[in-house]
């Protein structure tokens, strides 16, 4: 029994990291329609920032976390105004922004690999703190990326309901026929979203290099994985991909309860793949039955 | 020469794929990313019959084709219900569930030892040894494929598939049954697929399952996409450039530490060129929008 | 016998109800419009006839089939033809592609594709014949070959109609047709239309903001506003209730010179 | 890495020219070595480190100490990225258009896709892979003992100190696979329990729910297996962080790579593992100076495969490659960076494992 709880404990600790980079990408993907696969990039990019400004640059914590959420905003501007904002105005639709992105992702990995090489970079070792609940533990960074998901997450939804620009961000959301009405005012938009959706990329990765340091590849593998998680909440509602995300960080740590952890993978993406063809539209997703009409 | 005939059969079996891919995502705007773990469900069935049982390269085909349309069948039964993003997601999920049971089914793949020993390709008990003649096997059989493909694309079912591709609702409103189509030329091109994997069990007498990962479906698109959706020559260049292109700088001294990535970094900036100012590639006749 | 019945129509989105209780016949062979203001749910009507959208309520008949529990192809496979406001042609497709579009032949079936015997030929080769014949009457037959984006917007709209065409419908829904067409064009697709109910035996819907047009051609109007169908009759009885539309749709809908 | 690039660079010149002027007279040819081998992906740099430069620095002191015979030694390097695919393009590139002696080559997906070539072209193969496949062919050798005996090593140590609760996870790559099912058979023949058996991706970074499982079984002794120091160091801060720690943890040489300690700390202390023994002596005259860090296993196997194939050309007196392989197979006292070593006439080396510990602080110490 213990043992079951402890996956589910891991699961909701993984959960948290995905969390943070699902919203980020369903906030873009709501608002700008992109497929953003380039969030990986932003994600290791943010990750790489971070250890330089700690481990070379000797910055205290304080400094560096702003300083990486800042700068990672900036690399989210720069992807939309760089890339997408030109791709847009050359006509390009959502599938050709989605391969950009793809090619963005796939460039910045290997920019990587060969600025960095592909060792694993960290700024500490040793095992976290671990407070223990009865038979079951769990890491102080763990508590605190939950904490930082649920807190961050509240923070966005209050400004997406509560400020003008927020309100702005979901207007395009809903009614995506309003981008080339409001023209300029959805670019600047856009802009906004990125940084926001980068924004929250950067803390997962700050979480991440705490944890496990930083590696080139790391963005490919948990873009894709947050991209699920918005599949399994649903489409077009961001809490839905806030719960997406712990659910299939539990999913993953359940897929051994009881199995060789050999079929951990193909356990995990199979329960995924019975989900979607059972509710296509996600848990919280309205069935539509116009689409794009 | 026989490093020219190498480079040749590996350019014929991407073409196929290439050409399977633009079946599918060319055609009908399926962007499949479980590509690759379908050329190895072919790859794998095929190599097994012909590893235990002993039989030639038609059957061991028929069987390759069985069991990838068969998985094809059931990938889409899931994924074409799927919006246009989430069909990724869900072939990323089915390629997943593939790769594992490539590494986990020991007793038919071996694991991630791999299948080894797989028999030179036999036709009716005529071996065709490797090399040039079984790089003429493989262009025979491209060939064949290429031809299948454009007599689907050239009929009114080439132009229902772009209807969907183009606007499903509108295309569904003009009487065309959008799933039903979608599936219909999904396992289609898994088939394709199939026949090339096939093709690549014979050519490398080897399979294990990093050959099928993802970074093999992203190279197929980057091949389709460099060629040009929609059209024939586009799937027979492309794959040339990207097959040809980095064994040219093996030969220029640029064959350091790192290459692979210098590569990948490559495909990537040609990816966003490609979308940016050239959506429909060098002979493609759609532009990916 | 009426070809369509409309049988106490409901449609609702969450809270918000977008039809009640709508409910018409149309007799076979004539045209029908339906008016109303913005959002009063005419497109809705159609959207639910064509099987776009599921009723939360009531049903749909035609010809003694029952729609709204088909899919939206199986119902244009029942010969019912739709265009849209937009045009929504396939941009990426040539002309004389986007008219084949609506054509459903054996040789849409990859098998035939593939072995194309002498009856899938055949079909194929009546049907190139017959859309080239739709579209040359249409005005577009030296453009075949043309992408279809390379088209202006109401020549868009001549290939919309054609592509409907090209399925051999009996029942047209029509979504404002006479939207960005000169005067001249207009009156070429007035004529059409009648030509279509008179000779061909198809029966028409109209969803139209020109009252000129709806006057002029229409066997039966049904007035629809806020979801419910309000008032119904001929043209001429709507025509003399001009005071009543007034009130409902503002002038823009009343007739400037009956 | 810009050394390795430079000298990379400077060596596919020397392939380069050397390629032109091969219609020189027969005994000033070079001997060509191919090294078909991985210089890209996640595995890169660790294979650079304890791979690709060691077998380089063998033929580079070859050629210092007059080459082989007099002749010249070249070596070319190719990337294989570790994929069947591309290692058969290398092996045709490597045979057809440079004419090389030898192939050298791992891992084991590109391994047995040059073998069928390799065989055809009756050009040997010598490889540090772990596949027995590369045994059972004519033309192969494996100068790394094969996965099998890695896990009757780890058996060994087990047995001898009494564990009876053992637990084991491994990684989802061949060697890993095979070592562990050969561990795990030959704990059952002497009736030791293996309480949990758990697998992990090959690039996975999150082991908890493995851990988990292992941890509720409760072992006197852990099983490792890990092809990467990074993945080893995961694992250990992974089992801290669960609050798990058996009184025995068993792993391979791997684990002394500076990034287990980098990522896990002091948590490597006390680690036991298996080792191919280098030669300290050798390690500090001839790698350290050279390469600014310590051999493991893998890089000094790799150093004595190329050195031994050499030597043993040099010996054969002839460029039959059949007669230089049996030269090499049956080579006696050759003394190498892993110590006196041999084939003994199989073509498999002979090199014994050694158990090591992981000293408090850093550095390793044999244990008796």
């Amino acid at each position: 029994m213990s043992e079951l709880a402890q996956l589910v404990l891991n699961g909701l600790a993984n959960g948290a990291v995905y969390a943070l980079m699902a919203v980020g990408f369903a906030i873009v993907f709501n608002a700008t329609h992109v497929f953003h696969l380039a969030h990986g990039a932003v994600l290791t990019f943010a990750a790489y920032c971070f250890y330089l400004l700690v481990a070379v640059a000797g910055l205290n914590l304080y400094l560096a976390v702003p300083a990486t959420v800042a700068l990672s905003a900036l690399f989210g501007c720069f992807i939309e105004l760089g890339i997408y904002a030109p791709l847009r105005a050359r006509g390009a639709g959502s599938a050709g922004l989605m391969i950009a992105s793809l090619g963005f992702l796939l460039l910045c990995q290997n920019i990587f690999a060969i600025v960095f090489s592909t060792d694993v970079l960290t700024i500490r070792s040793g095992g976290l703190a671990i407070f223990e609940l009865g038979p079951l533990t769990v890491t102080s960074l763990h508590l605190a990326d939950g904490v930082v998901a649920i807190v961050v997450f509240l923070a966005l939804q209050a400004f997406l309901t509560r400020t003008q620009h927020g309100r702005a961000i979901r207007a395009l959301a809903d009614n995506p026929q309003l981008a080339p009405v409001v023209g300029i005012e959805a670019r600047r938009t856009y802009v906004m979203v990125m940084a926001i959706g980068s924004g929250l990329a950067s803390i997962a990765a700050v979480l991440l290099t705490w944890d496990l340091g930083v590696q080139p590849a790391m963005g490919f593998l948990i873009v894709f994985f947050s991209a699920v998680a918005v599949a399994i909440g649903g489409h077009g509602y961001l809490p839905g991909a806030l719960v997406g995300a712990f659910v299939f960080g539990v999913l993953q740590q359940l897929a051994t309860w009881q199995l060789d952890s050999r079929w951990q993978n193909g356990v995990t993406f199979a329960a995924v793949l019975v989900f979607l063809a059972l509710r296509p539209q996600g848990i919280f997703g309205a069935r539509l039955n116009v689409r794009k009409a | 020469m026989g490093y020219l005939v190498t480079l040749l059969t590996i350019i014929c079996i991407y073409t196929m794929l290439t050409a399977s891919m633009d079946l599918i995502l060319g055609y009908a705007g399926l962007f499949s990313f479980v590509h690759a773990a379908l050329c190895g469900v072919g790859a794998y069935s095929a190599a097994f019959v012909m590893l235990k049982l002993g039989w030639g390269f038609v059957p061991s085909a028929l069987v390759a084709f069985a069991a990838t349309a068969l998985v094809a069948q059931a990938t889409a039964m899931i994924t074409v219900r799927l919006d246009e993003h989430y069909f990724i997601l869900g072939t990323f999920c089915v390629g997943n569930v593939i790769l594992s049971i490539f590494e986990n089914w020991t007793d038919v793949t071996n694991g991630t030892s791999g299948l080894y020993g797989i028999p030179v390709a036999s036709l009716f008990g005529w071996t065709i040894a490797p090399g040039a003649p079984y790089l003429v096997f493989c262009v025979a059989l491209t060939a064949m494929v290429l031809a299948v493909k454009w007599r689907l694309v050239s009929a009114p079912f080439g132009i229902a598939l772009q209807a969907i591709r183009e606007d499903e609702i509108v295309a569904a409103v003009l009487g065309h049954h959008v799933r039903h189509v979608r599936t219909v030329v999904f396992v289609i091109g898994a088939a394709m697929t199939a026949l090339a994997g096939v093709l690549l069990a014979c050519y490398l007498r080897y399979l294990d399952p990093t050959s099928f990962d993802f970074p093999f479906t992203i190279l197929i698109w980057a091949a389709l996409f460099v060629g040009g959706s929609v059209g024939t020559v586009g799937t027979v260049v492309g794959p040339a450039i990207l097959v040809l292109f980095p064994e040219a700088l093996r030969f220029v001294g640029l064959s350091g530490p790192h290459v692979a990535n210098v590569q990948q970094a490559l495909y990537g900036i040609l990816l966003i060129l490609l979308m940016m100012f050239r959506p429909q590639g060098f002979f493609g006749h759609h532009s990916v929008r | 016998m009426p070809i369509l019945e409309v049988k106490s129509l409901d449609l609702s989105f969450g809270g918000l109800r977008v039809l009640q209780n709508v409910s018409f016949a149309v007799e076979a062979r004539t045209i029908t419009s339906l008016v109303g203001p913005n959002g009063a749910g005419k497109t809705s009507v159609f959207n639910v006839i064509s099987r776009l959208l599921k009723p939360s309520g009531g049903e749909v008949w035609f010809d003694g089939t029952r729609l709204d529990t088909l899919r939206a192809d199986q119902v244009a496979r029942c010969g019912i033809g739709r265009m849209f406001q937009d045009p929504r042609i396939f941009a990426g497709l040539t002309v004389f592609e986007n008219a084949m579009s609506g054509t459903r032949l054996r040789a849409n079936h990859p098998w035939h594709a593939l072995v194309r015997d002498r009856a899938t030929r055949r079909e194929w080769d009546d049907a190139e014949v017959r859309v080239r014949a739709i579209l040359g009457d249409l005005g577009l037959g030296g453009r075949l070959d043309d992408k279809a984006e390379s088209l202006s917007f109401a020549e868009q709209r001549f290939l919309s109609f054609a592509r409907c065409l090209a399925a051999e419908p009996r029942l047209l829904l029509l979504d404002e047709p006479t939207v960005g067409l000169d005067g001249q064009s207009i009156g070429g697709l007035i004529e059409r239309m009648r030509r279509l109910v008179d000779r061909h035996g198809i029966t028409i819907i109209l969803v139209e903001h020109n009252m000129d047009v709806v006057l002029g051609i229409s066997d039966r109007v049904h007035l629809l506003v806020q979801g419910e169908v309000v008032a119904s009759g001929s043209a001429g009885e709507i025509r003399q209730h001009a005071k009543m539309i007034e009130a409902y749709l503002g002038d823009r809908y009343v007739a400037a010179d009956p | 890495m810009k050394i390795m690039t430079g000298s990379g660079i400077a060596l596919c010149v020397v392939a380069a020219l050397s390629t032109t002027t091969i219609a020189a007279a027969e005994d000033t040819t070079p001997i060509k070595i191919g090294l078909s081998q991985i210089a890209s992906g996640v595995a890169a740099d660790y294979w650079s480190r304890q791979v690709n430069k060691p077998a380089l620095l063998a033929i580079d002191d070859a050629n210092k100490n007059g080459g082989v015979n007099g002749r010249k030694v070249v070596g070319i390097l190719e990337d294989n990225q570790g994929l069947a695919t591309t290692g058969a393009a290398v092996a045709h590139k490597l045979i057809e258009i440079d004419h090389v002696n030898m192939i050298f080559v791992a891992p084991t997906p590109a391994v047995l896709a040059t073998l069928p070539i390799a065989e055809t072209a009756e050009v040997p193969v010598i490889s540090t892979s772990i596949s027995p496949k590369v045994a059972q062919s004519p033309w192969g050798a494996l100068a790394q003992p094969p996965a099998d005996r890695q896990g009757e090593a780890y058996a060994k140590f087990v047995i001898a100190h009494h564990f009876q609760r053992v637990a084991d996870l491994t990684g989802q790559s061949d060697s890993d696979t095979i070592a562990s099912n050969a561990f795990k058979s030959a704990l059952t023949k002497a009736g030791i329990k293996i309480v949990d058996a758990e697998t992990y991706e090959v690039n996975a970074q999150d082991f908890t729910a493995q851990l988990t499982k292992i941890r509720a079984s409760n072992p006197d002794c852990f099983l490792i297996q890990s092809l990467s120091g990074a993945t080893y160091g995961f694992i250990l801060k992974q089992m801290a962080q669960l609050g798990f720690r058996p009184p025995t943890i068993l792993t391979y040489y791997q684990i002394a790579d500076p990034q287990t300690r980098k990522l896990a700390g002091d948590l490597v202390d006390g680690v036991y593992f298996i080792e191919i023994p280098v030669d300290p002596e050798w390690n500090a005259r001839v790698f350290r100076p050279r390469m600014g860090y310590d051999a493991d296993g893998n890089g000094a196997l790799a150093y004595d495969a190329i050195a031994l194939y050499l030597d043993a050309y040099a010996k054969s007196g002839t460029d039959d490659p059949k007669k230089i392989r049996e030269t090499m197979l049956n080579y006696q006292g050759y003394k190498g960076a892993v110590g006196a070593w041999g084939y003994n006439g199989q073509p498999v080396t002979q090199v014994q494992y050694r158990v090591s510990r992981m000293k408090p602080g850093g550095g390793t110490e044999v244990v008796p």
